[in-house]
């Protein structure tokens, strides 16, 4: 059998990839090509050249330990699932230790607790060579070529598509939605205190502002609006008044000066 | 006519890339792909194939077409493959009317307006594709101003898509891991 | 092996309609398209218009996948053609997206909390890629607490891989071989 591995590197898998900084390391080839704690355990028997039926249970613990030490170490997350078997490999090897009951006379019960692990190990192993299989399979397959389509008209009522087509074209228009609604709220949030700051701002620099050339000034219907209220606000704190010569003509704003010694100039 | 073990291979991919040109292929270009060999050896060869194919009398046959090569069915047979192409099952929908549908699908009963809102674009035509597939039906008016029609899925739609009832759509709770990541 | 005219016309227009199908026609298509024959009859047909035509040895063939026939060219041409077509082999799937498929293949239909019980490992990605690639499909849901979504492998599953079914998969206990390696 043939090492998958080295036919065919992982493409989308899990965050495994070992860093620089240890490539003296001996695990260092090797982690990368992990994905799971059931192929870390299977390397691990493979490489330590024991049989898979006869677990040096202490002796594979302590080696694998050694790999999520080494992981650590290396700054790689350390999925969830590597712990889960490092407890299962730990309470096994507790078992093995203790002392057989001597009052179970039921041979079943006093089976080997190494089992239910060996028992997934080979179940594992089975799926790794069907992998390979189909991977030998679409490599003939890729190899083959059909016609190229004939340009004929599409009619009939029978639909290609899953449920989860359905599903997946729903989630992308909703995120598209979302998008679309967050974009516009980051738009309405130049907020009216904004407005009337710069305003204000403005003000301080010149005694009349072009209301039309500030409505102009807008780039949506929101800030719009926006402006609009910030001169409300404006005039409703007396900074300014506003002033059209003509019906339908320019507005102009023109700031009030507070001090009472100082007369308007109406234009 | 050539019986060596490299004419024979060189026949076989000739008919072979006949097969797969979108366009009637010239014995120039079959030379040229086959490794620069020489256009009047190739086209020898590819007159041979073409000879050969057709003596089966089988339901394909390869001409010459604007200088190339072109593999078709036989004239005689346009009646049965008309038929097959009546009768064969459409393609995909469209992703715009799957999108419609889906959407349609989950905000059920449904407006115009509203689905339009949803997926930001104008969606007449998907709307009335779906209704010509009798994938979704018209559910009653709306109480609002204007009165718009509201949509929903069809019985079509739950056979379809191989779904008992409606509460078997997927939820976004059962892909929640694939959308997270 | 047929000889009436009426047997060799038919075998003609099967070749014919197996050329423009897009996906594998199965023989009670064919059937259905010829006019309503018995489907046996015309399986038995379409096997000897298989058989006559592979015989040739030319640049192309005709298999059975998933349940229908299909003409395709021969692997061996593969070079030739990618050149022609300038195509790349497809983007191969991940050992894990691999491993994920064998395990939904044997054990469907299958949930994903049992696949990842499997293969020890979180498998949401490979599920995610597999649903995409349309190699598998929802096939319902299981009927225990939470309902999860229950997946298949589809039929695009049987193209790309050649199979005419799912009993062409090798038994999954014929593995058991590789283990002690």
């Amino acid at each position: 059998m043939t090492d998958p591995h080295r036919i065919m590197p992982e493409e989308d898998g899990e965050p495994m990839e070992a860093s620089t900084g240890l490539s003296s390391s001996p695990y260092k080839v090797k982690l990368d090509v992990f994905e799971g704690p059931l192929d870390l355990l299977l390397h691990l028997i493979k490489k330590e050249q024991v049989s898979i039926y006869d677990i040096p249970i202490a002796r594979i613990t302590e080696q694998y330990l050694e790999y999520l030490r080494l992981m650590h170490e290396m700054d790689i997350t350390i999925a969830s699932d590597f712990l889960v078997m490092a407890a299962t490999l730990i309470y096994i090897k507790t078992k093995m230790l203790l002392p057989r009951s001597p009052l179970t006379e039921d041979e079943e019960e006093d089976e080997d607790p190494r089992r239910p692990l060996v028992e997934r190990l080979l179940e594992y192993q089975k799926y790794k060579a069907a992998a390979e299989m189909l991977w030998s399979k679409a490599q003939v397959e890729q190899a083959v070529f059909t016609r190229p389509p004939l340009d004929l008209q599409e009619a009939g009522t029978e639909i290609a598509a899953t449920t989860y087509d359905l599903f997946e074209a729903f989630r992308r228009a909703m995120e598209r939605l979302k998008e679309k609604i967050q974009l516009e709220i980051a738009r309405e949030e130049v907020p009216l205190e904004e407005k009337i700051a710069d305003l204000r701002q403005r003000l301080e620099r010149t005694d009349r502002l072009d209301i039309t050339a500030l409505f102009e000034e807008a780039r949506s219907k929101r800030e719009l609006i926006t402006i609009f209220l910030a001169v409300l606000e404006l005039v409703k704190e007396s900074v300014i008044r506003l002033v059209q010569r003509v019906a339908f003509g320019q507005i102009i704003a023109i700031k009030v000066n507070r001090s009472p010694s100082t007369t308007e100039r109406a234009p | 006519m050539s019986g060596s073990k490299n004419d024979r291979e060189l026949k076989a991919a000739i008919e072979a890339l006949i097969f797969v040109s979108e366009e009637p292929i010239t014995a120039n270009r079959l030379a040229e792909i086959l490794g620069d060999l020489d256009p009047e050896d190739v086209e020898a060869l590819a007159n041979e194939v073409m000879a050969e194919f057709n003596a089966r009398e089988g339901g394909l046959e390869i001409r010459r077409i604007a200088g190339g090569y072109r593999m078709s069915t036989r004239p005689q047979y346009h009646e049965v493959l008309r038929r097959y192409l009546r009768t064969r099952p459409a393609a995909r929908l469209s992703l715009a009317s799957l999108e419609t549908l889906a959407v349609i699908a989950y905000k059920q009963p449904i407006t115009l307006p509203e689905i339009q809102e949803i997926r930001g674009k104008n969606s007449v035509s998907s709307v009335k594709t779906l209704l010509e597939k009798r994938l979704i039906v018209p559910k009653g008016r709306k109480p609002v101003a204007g009165r718009p029609i509201m949509y929903g899925t069809s019985k079509e739609f739950l056979i379809q898509f191989g779904l008992n009832d409606l509460s078997e759509l997927p939820s976004i709770e059962d892909f929640e891991d694939f959308i997270t990541e």
